[in-house]
């Protein structure tokens, strides 16, 4: 179990090996390891987001009593590449009256967060391709982008839906924003560490989900609404706005904007399972397996909150955020707070 | 409130995911329809005395009966052709008709790829032979789909 | 349900004199000229438990006749349609406006006018409104020729495929 | 910083109107049906509807066909609920032509019409939880549908626009078993809409996009004519099955729902009330039916006496009238029908101004219009 635990990264120094033994200076040699790195990612980017469009279908038609793609490929697994393929093959259609330099950017910003965003999972112990002491606050960061690549795209299409669904998505995006952090704030705490290598370290006793239970409630809600999923889709909003802002997207274009989307999804929840279920800590199975596992059992949950739920108003969803999320999530620290210094108190008492 | 009915619904789809699915594998099974149902149109070319009765009750003109009159006084068809294109499948031709000539089927597969194969012709033996002479063709009481000029062999009058 | 012939009687007061208004109980149709439409039907109103479901016209060679139909929910027993009927004149058909005392007339009348082309007087927005805005022409009369080339050349030209 | 600069600041802020264009392309509009609304952000300051886009001049059409050959046109009026509009069509030429119905048929009548109002309320239904991006329950509703369209199919042979109900009776009679398999469907419905139910009637988020919005009072429904379950929601008893008993519908027990609300909520929810009460209608239409013919003997050369008659039935919208007008000869001179989606879609730019867009998608949802029906 050792040896497939540990594959990659000893792979990565059997590189690493390699290169120096043909001579290669060690900063050509640890750039020669982070393009495998990338390679690699991108790699994962584009598998998760065809078994998670995948997924996506065959979990919602099992929800509605369908049985959901299942001609292309063994289970219809292929279906996803099947229209990857359809859709790089369709006209690419620009408006006239586009702005075409936001329009054509949009699409490769949005994929470009989403595949930057997988660089700082840690994905086995060690096994972050970039590591960065505050990778967590660089996730968040980073996922925040993909509101400016959405505002481009609706406005740079200069549709009234568009932008309509671009403006939506700055309001909510941003709202809630303040919850996600803070409920990320509780187990920071806890760990003492913004590296999302140490906070998964620091859960070897016990997962944060069972001391933190509130903070993973309000990270599921308002990772719903940062990632523009059902309930909080208004984004795209299909019956009111036709499609948001991707609506005068064709083709491969259009893509991106659908990948980014299903590649995001399972970004936070992989930074779900990193935080509140322990990451790649599990019993047996190698690490990468029971983040993986663990990262598409939330993307499975969250699927279930999508086809379950209607749409919410944009207005009622802003006072529910306001009113009722944030106050929560600051609640949230506090408890925390005071159950740290209470823990203290007593192991100091008890020794 | 306060979330039983979010929970209520997400009872609700866990039960449903786990029911037997509603789907049929279409191809592979076919449904099993009613023996009413109007799927598409058997012509008898036998039974039919061209009467004319059914091109009359047609809403829509789908149905063009041409005949010829014998010297026995009697019509004999020649070419009974319905514009499925058209067609409402509303029944009254059916409903007209007195000798049951034609009749709806079950066969429901009229999907094709020309607005011209949408055509359910029933043709008369061409070119005529002598009276004493009987075509075999008209011993064909099925009624065939007749692609007109170039049609695709899969013309979707019948079961074909 | 109330009788026609009482309903004419109740109106016949608030309406003074000078009202032709003619009942026919067994029909449940009540008969005014066009002059009087408004007088009669905002009498209805006053009188209460009516509804105006629907105005359809009838094109014939003395004229337009129009029926308002309305639904009688006052009375004993059942409710039922009470008819109001007015004819429009076949040259010039022009009638009074009745969209300030029922708000359903409004796209009720814009209809008839669309299809039939009665004109109503005295209310705003009087347009096309099944019809495209750049029709020629009132469907539904009677004079109205279905088979003009110019109509629909496109149509023309594909007839040719049909059987 | 006063209060009264904060509203001095917010008066300044300088909002520009703009017009949008819902549909008639658009996935929530139903069909072609158009709003050019005036909005300023999200908020609906004018809200202009416009239709026409699906006019096939049917009315036009009618006079160029003979009376039974305008029949099964009737069913593309409304083509939720084709079954009702030929029924209401039947009704004039039997009142135009004095032709008696068959008991039975009018038992087979109430069947089939019953069926039909249950497909097109869970069509409702199902569309209106659409709108509002509830994807699953839509599924289980139209599933619940299928069930009813197979029956539908069994009796008529068609789905959806069946041409059973004709005048003099019906098409054809009920299929041997059909009771046994009819119980069993009508059985399958209940549970599916118990889970709809429970799915969607409970769920905070969808009351939240529903209850008080879109409001219709009581008086503003009756002043713009609305019928159907629209005006029962808010309030108002109106149901021709009741008020003007046509068939044999007083011979059944069923209760007409009513709600007060007059909101989209009780708009979506009185379908819901009504279906149960369709299928209380079907079952015991099935226990009763008695033997006997199921169609008057009607000449197939018809000619009706000149003369007009007017006839009006509850559709699953709302009261239809049909209005014909015959000249002696095969043909109708003049065929109208008052389409109850048209007289009620004339409330909706009253009542819109001030909602969101998401407002008004479900409250145009709620009003369960069918453009076949509103440009005929």
């Amino acid at each position: 179990m050792g040896t497939l635990n540990d594959l990659f990264l000893t792979l990565a120094s059997a590189i690493r090996g390699l290169l120096a033994l043909w001579g290669f200076p060690p900063l050509l040699a640890a750039a020669v390891v982070d393009i495998a790195d990338f390679v690699l990612v991108a790699a994962l980017v584009t598998v998760n987001i065809i078994v998670i469009v995948w997924l996506d279908r065959r979990v919602a038609a099992f929800f509605q009593e369908r049985l959901g793609p299942n001609r292309v490929g063994p289970f219809g697994l292929l279906q996803s590449v099947n229209d990857a393929v359809k859709l790089l093959g369709k006209e690419s259609i620009i408006p006239v009256a586009a702005d075409r330099k936001l329009y054509k950017a949009a699409p490769l910003m949005i994929f470009t967060v989403t595949v930057l965003l997988y660089g700082f999972l840690p994905y086995g112990k060690g096994m972050a391709p970039v590591d960065p002491d505050l990778s967590l606050l660089f996730f968040i960061a980073l996922s925040s982008m993909t509101t400016i690549a959405i505002l481009m795209a609706g406005w740079g299409s200069n549709s009234k839906y568009s932008l309509l669904g671009g403006m939506r998505t700055v309001a909510q995006v941003i709202s809630y924003e303040i919850p996600m952090a803070f409920s990320m704030l509780g187990v920071v705490m806890l760990s003492g560490s913004l590296n999302l290598g140490a906070i998964t370290e620091a859960q070897r006793g016990v997962w944060y989900i069972f001391l933190q239970p509130l903070a993973f409630v309000i990270f599921l809600i308002s990772s719903l609404a940062e990632l523009a999923r059902s309930p909080f889709d208004m984004t795209e909003a299909e019956q009111e706005l036709v499609a948001g802002y991707h609506t005068e997207y064709t083709g491969m274009r259009f893509a991106l904007f659908f990948m980014a989307e299903y590649g995001n999804l399972f970004g936070v929840a992989a930074l779900g399972a990193t935080l509140f279920l322990g990451g790649w800590q599990g019993p047996f199975l190698p690490g990468y397996v029971w983040f993986l596992g663990k990262s598409w059992l939330l993307v499975l949950v969250i699927l279930w909150l999508r086809w379950t739920f209607p749409r919410a108003r944009l207005d009622q969803m802003m006072k529910f955020n306001w009113k009722f999320l944030i106050p929560l999530s600051i609640l949230n620290i506090l408890l925390t707070g005071v159950g740290i210094k209470l823990y203290q108190y007593f192991t100091a008492v008890g020794r | 409130m306060f979330g039983i009915g979010l929970v209520q619904g997400l009872y609700t789809t866990a039960k449903r995911f786990f029911m037997k699915k509603v789907t049929q594998r279409y191809p592979e099974v076919l449904p099993d329809l009613a023996p009413r149902s109007k799927g598409s149109f058997a012509f008898d070319a036998d039974a039919c005395i061209s009467c004319c009765l059914c091109s009359d009750a047609c809403p829509n003109g789908v149905i063009k009966v041409d005949y010829s009159v014998g010297e026995d006084k009697r019509r004999r068809l020649e070419l009974y052709r319905m514009n499925l294109g058209y067609c409402l499948f509303c029944g009254l031709c059916v409903e007209a008709c007195p000798k049951s000539a034609i009749v709806f089927k079950t066969d429901f597969d009229l999907a094709c790829f020309r607005k011209d194969d949408n055509l359910f012709a029933w043709k008369g033996p061409l070119p005529r032979p002598a009276a004493a002479v009987q075509a075999p063709a008209a011993a064909d009481a099925e009624a065939v789909p007749v692609a007109p000029s170039g049609g695709s062999p899969t013309a979707a009058g019948g079961g074909s | 349900m109330r009788d026609a012939a009482l309903i004419a009687e109740a109106l016949g007061p608030e309406l003074g004199g000078g009202v032709g208004l003619e009942a026919d109980s067994s029909a449940r149709e009540l008969s005014v000229a066009g002059r009087d439409l408004a007088t009669v039907l905002s009498g209805l109103k006053s009188l209460g438990g009516f509804v105006l479901l629907d105005i359809d016209a009838v094109d014939r060679p003395e004229g337009f006749d129009l029926s308002y139909r309305f639904l009688d929910r006052g009375g004993e027993g059942p409710v039922a349609v009470l008819t109001v009927k007015v004819r429009a004149d076949r040259g010039r058909p022009l009638l009074p406006s009745v969209m300030h005392i029922w708000k359903s007339a409004d796209v009720l009348e814009r209809e008839v006018w669309d299809l039939m082309g009665v004109v109503f007087e005295g209310r705003t927005g009087l347009t096309r409104i099944l019809c495209r805005d750049d029709f020629v022409g009132h469907p539904l009369r009677k004079d109205f020729a279905l088979e003009r080339p110019d109509r629909f050349p496109e149509a023309a030209e594909s007839e040719g495929g049909r059987a | 910083m006063s209060d009264s600069t904060t509203v001095e600041q917010e008066d300044a802020l300088e909002t520009q109107e703009y017009t949008l264009n819902l549909g008639p392309q658009h996935p929530s509009t139903h069909g072609v049906y158009r709003a050019r609304l005036r909005l300023n952000g999200e908020t609906i300051v004018s809200c202009e509807s416009i239709i026409g886009y699906l006019h096939r001049g049917m009315e036009k059409l009618a006079e160029s066909r003979t009376y039974a050959q305008f029949a099964p046109y009737t069913s593309r009026f409304d083509y939720l609920a084709g079954a009702l509009n030929s029924w209401g069509y039947a009704l004039a030429m039997e009142k135009l032509g004095g032709i008696e119905v068959p008991e039975r048929a009018e038992y087979l009548r109430v069947i089939v019409g019953e069926l039909q109002r249950i497909a097109s309320h869970l069509v409702m239904v199902s569309s209106m939880v659409i709108d509002l991006n509830a994807v699953t329950a839509w599924m289980y509703a139209f599933t619940a549908r299928e069930g009813i369209l197979d029956l539908l199919e069994e009796v008529t042979g068609s789905r959806m626009n069946l041409n059973y109900i004709v005048a003099g009776g019906v098409t054809e009679d009920l299929p041997e078993g059909f009771t046994a398999r009819a119980e069993k469907t009508l059985d399958e419905l209940k549970s599916r809409l118990d889970d709809f139910d429970r799915l969607v009637s409970g769920n905070e988020i969808f009351l939240g996009r529903t209850r008080g919005i879109g409001v219709i009072g009581r008086d503003l429904a009756l002043e713009y004519g609305m019928t159907g379950p629209n005006i029962r929601a808010s309030g108002e008893r109106l149901d021709l099955r009741k008020d003007a008993p046509y068939s044999v519908y007083p011979r059944f027990d069923f209760e007409v729902p009513l709600l007060s609300g007059g909101d989209s909520f009780d708009r979506y929810y009185i379908r819901l009330l009504e279906i149960h009460e369709s299928v209380k209608l079907v079952r015991q239409a099935l226990g009763a039916a008695p033997a006997g013919p199921v169609r008057a003997k009607v000449p197939r050369v018809w000619k009706p006496a000149p003369g007009e008659a007017y006839a009006q039935c509850e559709s699953a919208r709302g009261i239809q009238g049909y209005h014909l007008v015959s000249d002696g000869s095969v043909k109708p001179y003049r065929m109208h029908l008052c389409s109850p989606s048209f007289v009620n879609i004339g409330v909706l730019p009253v009542i819109s101004p001030g909602l969101t867009i998401q407002d008004f998608v479900s409250t145009l949802a709620s009003m369960d219009i069918v453009l076949g029906e509103i440009d005929r």
